[in-house]
């Protein structure tokens, strides 16, 4: 072993199957610079470096070293990047590395090797689960103050991210015949043979090569290695054209009815901010393979966290796919066959192997055999009672495993691979409610072919194929996957009756049986149960899961949320089978009667932002734009959303404030003219034989009465009663209305129409089209807005007597063809003018021209608002909140009485609707002056039954009216119209209450003569 | 995430190009009716656990509403069909008896 | 049972923590109780509780049929507030988050009250006339929540992006008193203190039938035997439709999924909750470190206790454009409950057609933060035959066209 | 009378696939019982051929797109949408039919390149099955694009042409170049 600085190279001479020696690359860890070569993982690197010590743990900060060599590894989280490229909790096993790869350890303080918080750890005796239940209990405020800012610091693993994410994602979305998820070597044979039903196939590997554990194991089949095998056949797969394959695209959630989500990583292995970082895939799979392997199990024996105890399986992994020794002397500790296996490896990598405890009284199969034959000590019936070693380990103590844990050796070592079994991953086959089965002999919960989850028309979706079924050798893998292929193709009609190519052959080591074994030694005292570890990340300890189940958290819900036991990063993918187990022994019943917590998506973590895909910055929601839009951009426009359009608030002039604009904007409309963008106002087109009836159910007043070229002010009501919208309905001609909306509306009244026609009413011939979009309509408002218009148009006669106030004619302004409304939301003289949206610019412009003389003021939103505010028009959404009734508003001259039915009305009819306390519609002046705050109430004499103040009335719209130099309101008031003259007080919060006298809600022009004239 | 078949134009819908409209088959009360069936018409809803019959429009395509039976727990969809039916029609029955014995629509006894 | 304390813990950790007793009793079930609830979650328990505490009715079975505290009360994002605009929401939230502030004590078990504050974003000028109108209405109720400028929301919650791009930040509704709970600990304090009062919690047991005569109710039919009771409260959050059925009467309600999720953990980040309504998502951070997120329910009957993924992609886009910070961080687990909502998105604590049946449901996508007031008053409800809390949410609203809509205020009630 | 103008104004830009401004296109949207012979003749009489279910007779600018059951879509030259508006109008006057000019209210998309390109810059933005067998030249498919509806088909197997509303074209055609980034390419279909 060479010397690099003080570090020990762990770098094999040889071997390392997935990196490439000849490119070598440098990255830090912990501000460290070192170097690792292309194909290592961060994992692998620092193993390579020496670098046993990786985190910390989550209660107790304990030191934390590698553990697995994939996705499940619950240990080495690091934070990588910096800046907007920065990300907490990162798993080094999976983490491939790049040339200036920067990494920093987590959940310590001052530094990984030095951590104050582990001091939690020599307390540990006084933190058992759930000890924060028990105790913080007072004095009362020390919780928030003290107790939980504590524990929250303490608590957490990476360091938040500080700066914006500097890269992008999207998503995708595809359907295909058959998702084979996992590109081991079952997932590969699935692909192939559901490939020859004739079915799209879809075959992804989250890792980024293929061939899964099989070409680490030695697997051979038909003959070959199973490299070689799996090179071969991905070729013939890649020359099929219904065959597609990714690798670095893991299956992360199985939704109903074949919705799978997969998350691609296309740079996290070679950053570049110009592309997307991850790709979220959207599949709709007829049918989908779970070729995801199994999960090897940790061993619970005393010390089993600390640094150096690793997985067997990961140890074989680092050896043979890296040339990393995890360490020189190595002791293994397992239950089952397979652990002997990594003992064989080490050995023939020339690595120390000085025991293999065998917790099995006997270990007789092969690859025992070829241990002994090897010349590797294998002790049956032994186990570890202790590991020594600060944050490493040194030494292992060796006890018998039906004993109580007398040390009966003790060998140095620097390294154990652990195995307690293997659990297929099976957690995609629970996501959309497939069930488990237990299978007592290998000591696991498989897919239960019988139960597994159903897609839309009922049947199965899902297929389990190779170790996720449970299959542990080779040849039964392969088998099983075959079928699974064959079963997914044929599921969807593909292939039926056509000859099936053969199963792969696959050949490895028979198994002896394994045992299960759960805790080690068998007879454990507390102290040793309380050093046993099931959740490295979480800190929970066998004794935990047995001080839970004591206390009567029984359920394997109740356990997991009181001890949190697999409620870490890694979500239980190494600690519940054990956990559950503990479990068992303590309740005494069988670990299926304990069952699973239920296993939810994602099977490992997905990054928020690939999440939300596309839809950030200026893509986050759309942007409705009117034709006009850019007008208004560069006039000073003050932006307001209404819905997802954006409206002018106000045209600010420079140094103007938001508030001065809008009050020029009124007094110029009022005194001059002024100009409105009303695009988004939604337009409705109603024909039909039966469109007057239809109309006359939408609207609360008479709408066939309407004669045409005339328009009428109409309410729309919920079948619940509450006003819904209001606007203008022009009669266009004998069948045809065009029904206007409020712009939030269009879509929302359209959807209303359409589904009464089609759902209730469908034999009435009327039919609906939205036109909103096809034009654009230009408010005209002012004493001064005819002379504008006749600049455009000398030959429309839009005069009071051709065109009178609540008419409207086609004709054309300015070579334009439009539509003129003499309609009016501000009280003054007004036309509302709609041209085809290709030309609204154009128009506007025009208007603009025409109308400079006149000192034309285009006006937004608010303007409008106080002007509609001072004419005592109510607007939908300020005096209307979804539990107000036309009635409230005084609109009694809007609903027809003539009528036997409209949406609404029975239900206006129901008690409380017409109780004379509701509160109804009202002017309201302040005695100063003063605009009153908007929501205020007025309070009333005492309180109610639970001690809250009466109240009698609220405002509903409140503003400064410029044209009356002075605050105006609307507001609802218990009999409101009947206490004219009336003062009220509305409380305001921190202050003196305002007074404000009961008025009309027509603070202007109450006769009208200026929107008639 | 739902696919339902619209029955209008044949497409295979997401249920993102859906909107879900509760209950079939509703019977509208309007005036003249009891303050109960009123009430009745408007809130009370059949909260099955199974099989259900619901409204779903077509939103992001033909815009058309349509009905679905389907199984509010295992999610299973028994067939699709038109709106404009006061009750689901036989064939989407049968399709429901087949897969759940015993059930009958309910104006079946 | 014994108390709970850091000395307790300190005399347990020298004896192994052999001595620690069960949190609660798991009786065989009785012949008859003068009060059987069915549901023991976090509703359920809190009315056997207030049974108890307040009228001196101890002879009580609490029925769940899987385990205590394993439907929303285990589920949801745990946020506890009382600004609502409606008198009745606002009194019974209220009363809720007052009992929260010392529930820890009164149940000798910490249940982890964090009053860490809760604000309501407002994004258009919509909601902000909303808001102040909220405000007003909480003054008058005795409800303490101000409206705060952009600055203050920045100040107490760095993460946030105020300045849009899209819907910058207008201003919020603060109820600095609001905040969040651990949930699996108020069901397990409230299970631990009714047991310790005498009250039988028998879990894995699924009532199959209500029994009544003379338009009264007599008992129930369990899958643990015939169980008589003098009075019967159903508190089953969206399985309440089955019962009510069982009783033969109808609700307006329908059982619809509503999903969370959370991030895996980071060190500490966001001391307040935050609720976005207009771009529909809300956020706060566990003692854990985790970021706890949820959104918005389906809209279609689901009893999977799963919902469609899009709902959580809406949820964490909208979060992402909040705080943008997130982006980088990993979303851990999603899962969903079965929420009931009913025609007024408020909930029904009420008396029923059958005499001395009470329900309590409709809780929709916020019962968590209700669970000590909801209760208070329906245990009074039980007791009495009329509780202040609950005189507006009765079952006869909805043909009086009585409803108590909050979601005047906002897009979505949580 | 001043020039009708797009919402995209002639925009094109290019990613992995180009994307183009389609120009003015008449459209006119026809409600009617699409199975009346009536119907189907006085179409017939315009020029006009009835497409099948989800399907396009003819193209932009000359041909019928479906719509929903009672509902299609005349495509049209933009400056003869008026006159064919009245040509049907006219034609089906006895009938039960709204007949609307609706040639401004929205935007047309031209996609092009590669063809396996085309449609995957669609699939990153809308869940339509776009496999060729689902959605081959000449099929239809009305769907959700990102967080809008649009319309789309293939005019040939290199290029699409989209359809979505006037009012989020500039929306569209940020998402389109957005997931068109060069390097962006999946290789899927």
């Amino acid at each position: 072993m060479a010397l690099e600085g003080r570090i020990v190279s762990r770098r094999l001479p040889k071997g390392g199957r997935l990196i490439d020696r000849s490119r070598p690359l440098g990255f830090s860890f912990n501000g460290k610079e070192m170097r690792g070569y292309a194909g290592d993982t961060l994992a692998s690197a620092l193993l390579a470096k020496g670098q046993v010590l990786v985190g910390r743990s989550f209660k107790y900060h304990r030191p934390r070293g590698v553990v697995t060599s994939g996705s499940e590894e619950p240990n080495a989280l690091v934070g990588l990047g910096r800046d907007g490229s920065f990300e907490p909790n990162v798993r080094a096993t999976t983490t491939e590395l790049f040339e200036g790869l920067e990494a920093r350890s987590q959940n310590h303080w001052p530094s990984l090797e030095y951590d104050v918080g582990a001091i939690s750890s020599m307390l540990s005796r006084f933190l058992p689960s759930g000890f924060y239940y028990k105790t913080f209990l007072w004095p009362r405020a020390f919780w928030k103050h003290v107790y939980e800012p504590a524990i929250r610091l303490s608590a957490g693993l990476g360091r938040p991210p500080r700066r914006r994410d500097a890269d992008h994602y999207e998503h995708f979305n595809v359907t295909v015949d058959v998702l084979v998820i996992g590109g081991g070597i079952s997932g590969i044979s699935a692909a192939s043979a559901a490939a020859e039903t004739g079915a799209d196939v879809l075959l992804v590997e989250q890792a980024s090569t293929w061939g899964g554990r099989a070409p680490i194991d030695g697997v051979r089949i038909d003959g070959l290695g199973a490299e070689e095998w799996t090179g071969s056949t991905l070729k013939s797969l890649q020359s099929l054209p219904n065959v597609r394959m990714r690798t670095r695209t893991s299956g992360v959630g199985i939704h109903d009815h074949g919705y799978v989500l997969l998350h691609e990583r296309l740079t996290d292995h070679a950053p570049d901010h110009s592309v997307p970082r991850h790709r979220l895939w959207k599949v709709r799979a007829g049918q989908i393979v779970a070729a995801t392997g199994a999960i090897e199990r940790p061993l619970s024996f005393p010390g089993n966290d600390r640094p150096g105890c690793m997985l067997a399986s990961a140890v074989r992994d680092y050896v043979v796919n890296y040339g990393v020794a995890p360490g020189e002397r190595t002791v293994i500790v397992t239950n089952n066959d397979d652990a002997y296996r990594t003992a064989l490896t080490l050995r023939e990598a020339g690595l120390g192997v000085p025991a293999i405890l065998d917790a099995r009284q006997e270990a007789t199969g092969p690859l025992a055999t070829a241990a002994r034959d090897a010349g590797l000590t294998v002790r049956p019936g032994c186990g570890i009672v202790d590991i020594v070693g600060r944050d490493r380990v040194e030494r292992v103590q060796v006890c018998s495993q039906d004993g109580d844990g007398e040390v009966i050796d003790e060998i140095h070592a620097d390294c154990v691979a652990m195995s307690g079994g293997w659990s297929p991953a099976a957690h995609l086959w629970c996501h959309a409610g497939g069930k488990l089965s237990w299978n007592d002999e290998a000591a696991h919960f498989a897919p239960d072919p019988a139960r597994p989850p159903t897609g839309a028309d009922g049947v199965a979706m899902m297929q389990a194929a190779g170790s996720a079924t449970g299959a542990m050798h080779a040849g039964a893998v392969l088998e099983s996957a075959h079928a699974a292929g064959v079963a997914a193709g044929q599921a969807l009609g593909n292939g039926r009756g056509r000859k099936h190519g053969r199963v792969p052959e696959g050949e490895d080591e028979a198994h002896h049986p394994m045992e299960p074994v759960w805790l080690v030694p068998a007879r454990a005292p507390y102290a040793k149960r309380a050093k046993s570890w099931l959740d490295f990340q979480n800190d929970v300890k066998v004794s935990d899961i047995e001080l839970a189940a004591r206390e009567g958290y029984e359920s394997v819900e109740h356990v997991k949320r009181y001890t949190t036991l697999g409620m870490a990063t890694d979500q239980g993918k190494l600690s519940n089978i054990n956990g559950l187990a503990i479990l068992s022994r303590e309740l005494g019943v069988p670990i299926e009667e304990v069952g699973t917590t239920t296993f939810r998506p994602p099977y490992v973590p997905v990054t928020m932002g690939a999440i939300a895909g596309e839809a950030r910055g200026e893509l986050f929601q759309p942007v409705r734009k009117t034709p006009i839009h850019e007008w208004h951009d560069a006039n000073g426009a003050h932006w307001e959303p209404v819905g997802h359009w954006r409206r002018p608030y106000a045209y600010t002039r420079h140094g103007e404030s938001v508030h001065d604009a809008v009050a020029r904007e009124v007094l110029a409309t009022r005194s001059g003219v002024g100009l409105l963008d009303a695009s988004t106002l939604g337009k409705l087109v109603v024909k039909g034989p039966d469109a007057a009836r239809f109309l006359d159910m939408l609207y609360t007043n008479m709408m066939s009465t309407l004669k045409p070229g005339k328009c009428r002010y109409g309410l729309m009501c919920s079948e619940n009663g509450f006003l819904i919208d209001d606007g203008v309905v022009a009669r266009l001609d004998d069948d045809t209305w065009l029904c206007h909306t409020t712009s939030g509306g269009a879509d929302r009244i359209h959807a209303s129409m359409e589904e009464w026609l089609q759902t209730e009413w469908w034999d009435w011939k009327a039919y609906v089209a939205n036109v909103t979009e096809q034009f654009a309509q230009i408010g005209v408002a002012g004493p001064r807005a005819r002379d504008v218009l006749n600049e455009l148009g000398p030959s429309m006669d839009l005069g009071k007597e051709a065109l009178p106030f609540m008419a409207w004619t086609d004709g054309a302004l300015g070579n334009i063809p439009v539509r003129v409304f003499r309609i009016s939301f501000s009280g003054e003289l007004s036309f509302e003018i709609a041209a085809p949206a290709g030309q609204g610019r154009a128009l506007w412009d025009r208007l603009f021209e025409a109308g400079k003389s006149f000192g034309i003021t285009p006006y937004g939103t608010e303007a409008l608002h106080v002007m509609r505010a001072e004419k005592g028009f109510i607007m939908i959404g300020d005096e209307t909140d979804g539990t107000v009734i036309p009635q409230d508003l005084g609109l009694h001259w809007a609903i027809s009485k003539g009528k036997d039915d409209f949406l609404g009305k029975r239900a206006q009819e129901r008690e409380h609707m017409a109780d004379p306390l509701r509160w109804r519609l009202v002017g309201l002046e302040t005695l100063d002056g003063s605009v009153l705050p908007d929501g205020a109430y007025a309070a009333d004499e005492g309180v109610n039954a639970n001690g809250q103040r009466r109240t009698q009335g609220r405002v509903t719209s409140t503003y400064h009216s410029p044209t009356l130099g002075r605050g105006i309101a609307m507001g609802l008031v218990e009999r409101g119209p009947d206490r004219m003259g009336e003062i009220l007080e509305f409380s305001v919060i921190d202050g003196e209450p305002i007074r404000a006298r009961i008025v009309s809600p027509v603070f202007h022009d109450p006769e009208g003569e200026k929107q008639n004239a | 995430m739902l696919i339902l078949t619209c029955p209008y134009c044949g497409v295979r819908c997401d249920e993102t190009e859906l909107a879900p409209g509760g209950e079939a088959h509703l019977k509208r009360f309007g005036p003249g009716s009891s303050d109960e069936e009123f009430e009745d018409y408007l809130f009370m809803r059949a909260n099955p656990n199974g099989v259900h019959f619901e409204r779903w429009r077509h939103v992001y395509g033909c815009g058309k509403w349509f009905h679905a039976a389907r199984n509010t727990v295992t999610l299973e969809v028994y067939g699709t069909y038109s709106a404009q039916v006061h009750a689901p029609p036989q064939e989407i029955r049968d399709a429901v008896s087949n897969r759940v014995p015993g059930w009958h629509w309910k104006d079946e006894s | 049972m014994g108390h709970y304390s850091a000395l307790a813990i300190a005399r347990e950790a020298f004896r192994d923590h052999r001595g620690w007793q069960r949190a609660w009793k798991s009786p065989e079930p009785r012949r008859r109780y003068d009060v059987v609830i069915v549901g023991a979650g976090g509703h359920g328990l809190a009315t056997a509780y207030h049974l108890g505490k307040n009228h001196g009715i101890t002879n009580v079975a609490i029925l769940e049929r899987g385990w205590l505290g394993g439907g929303n009360t285990g589920r949801n994002t745990t946020i506890i507030r009382s600004n609502y605009l409606q008198d009745a929401s606002a009194a019974i939230y209220e009363k809720a988050r007052s009992l929260y502030e010392t529930l820890s004590q009164d149940l000798n078990y910490n249940v982890m009250f964090s009053p860490r504050g809760v604000m309501m974003l407002a994004q258009t000028e919509h909601e902000v006339r909303g808001y102040r109108r909220t405000a007003h209405a909480n003054a008058l109720q005795g409800v303490e929540t101000e409206f705060i400028e952009p600055r203050r929301v920045k100040e107490l919650c760095p993460i946030i992006e105020i300045r849009g791009p899209r819907y910058p930040v207008l201003g919020a509704l603060w109820q600095p008193r609001g905040g969040t709970a651990r949930h699996d600990a108020v069901a397990w304090g409230y299970a631990r203190r009714c047991s310790a009062m005498g009250m039988d919690i028998i879990q894995k047991c699924e009532v199959t039938g209500i029994r009544t005569s003379g338009g009264e109710v007599r008992g129930v039919v369990t899958t643990r035997g015939d169980i008589d009771c003098g009075k019967l409260g159903i508190v089953v959050a969206g399985h309440s439709g089955h019962l009510a059925e069982m009783a033969g009467f109808r609700l307006p309600v329908e059982s619809v999924a509503l999903q969370a999720l959370v991030s895996e953990p980071v060190k500490p980040c966001m001391d307040v909750v935050v609720m976005a309504n207009t771009v529909h998502g809300y956020m706060s951070q566990s003692d854990k470190g985790e970021m706890v997120i949820g959104g918005g329910a389906d809209g279609f009957i689901n009893y999977t206790q799963r919902g469609s993924f899009s709902h959580i992609e809406e949820t964490v886009r909208a979060l992402v454009e909040t705080f943008p910070m997130i982006s980088r961080l990993k979303m851990l687990r999603h899962w969903g409950g079965i929420v009931d909502m009913t025609g007024d998105r408020s909930p029904i604590l009420s008396r029923t057609p059958v005499g001395n049946l009470f329900i309590n449901c409709g809780w929709g996508t916020g019962g968590f933060k209700a669970i000590p007031g909801s209760g208070w008053g329906f245990a009074e409800l039980m007791a009495k035959g009329e509780s202040p809390l609950c005189a507006d949410l009765g079952l006869n609203r909805f043909r009086e066209g009585r409803f108590i809509d909050e979601s005047v205020a906002a897009g979505v009630a949580h | 009378m001043p020039e009708s103008v797009t919402p995209l104004d002639g925009a094109t830009c290019s990613g992995f696939v180009t994307i183009k401004d389609a120009g003015l296109a008449g459209m006119i949207l026809l409600r009617a019982d699409l199975g009346d012979t009536d119907v189907v003749s006085a179409l017939q009489g315009a020029g006009f051929d009835l497409p099948d279910p989800a399907e396009l007779v003819g193209e932009l600018g000359n041909g019928a797109l479906w719509m929903s059951p009672d509902e299609l879509m005349i495509l049209c030259a933009h400056d003869e949408a008026e006159a064919i508006v009245a040509t049907l109008a006219e034609a089906l006057s006895e009938l039960h039919v709204l007949v609307a000019n609706v040639s401004d209210a929205r935007a047309v998309f031209r996609l092009s390149g590669n063809g396996s390109a085309v449609r995957e810059v669609l699939a990153k933005l809308s869940p339509a099955d776009l496999r060729q067998a689902a959605l081959p030249p000449g099929r239809v498919r009305r769907t959700r694009l990102a967080q809008v509806p649009a319309a789309f088909w293939f005019a040939s197997d290199d290029e699409a042409v989209l359809i979505c509303f006037r009012s989020v074209a500039g929306y569209v055609l940020e998402l389109l170049l957005k997931v068109a980034t060069p390097g962006s390419e999946v290789g899927h279909f």
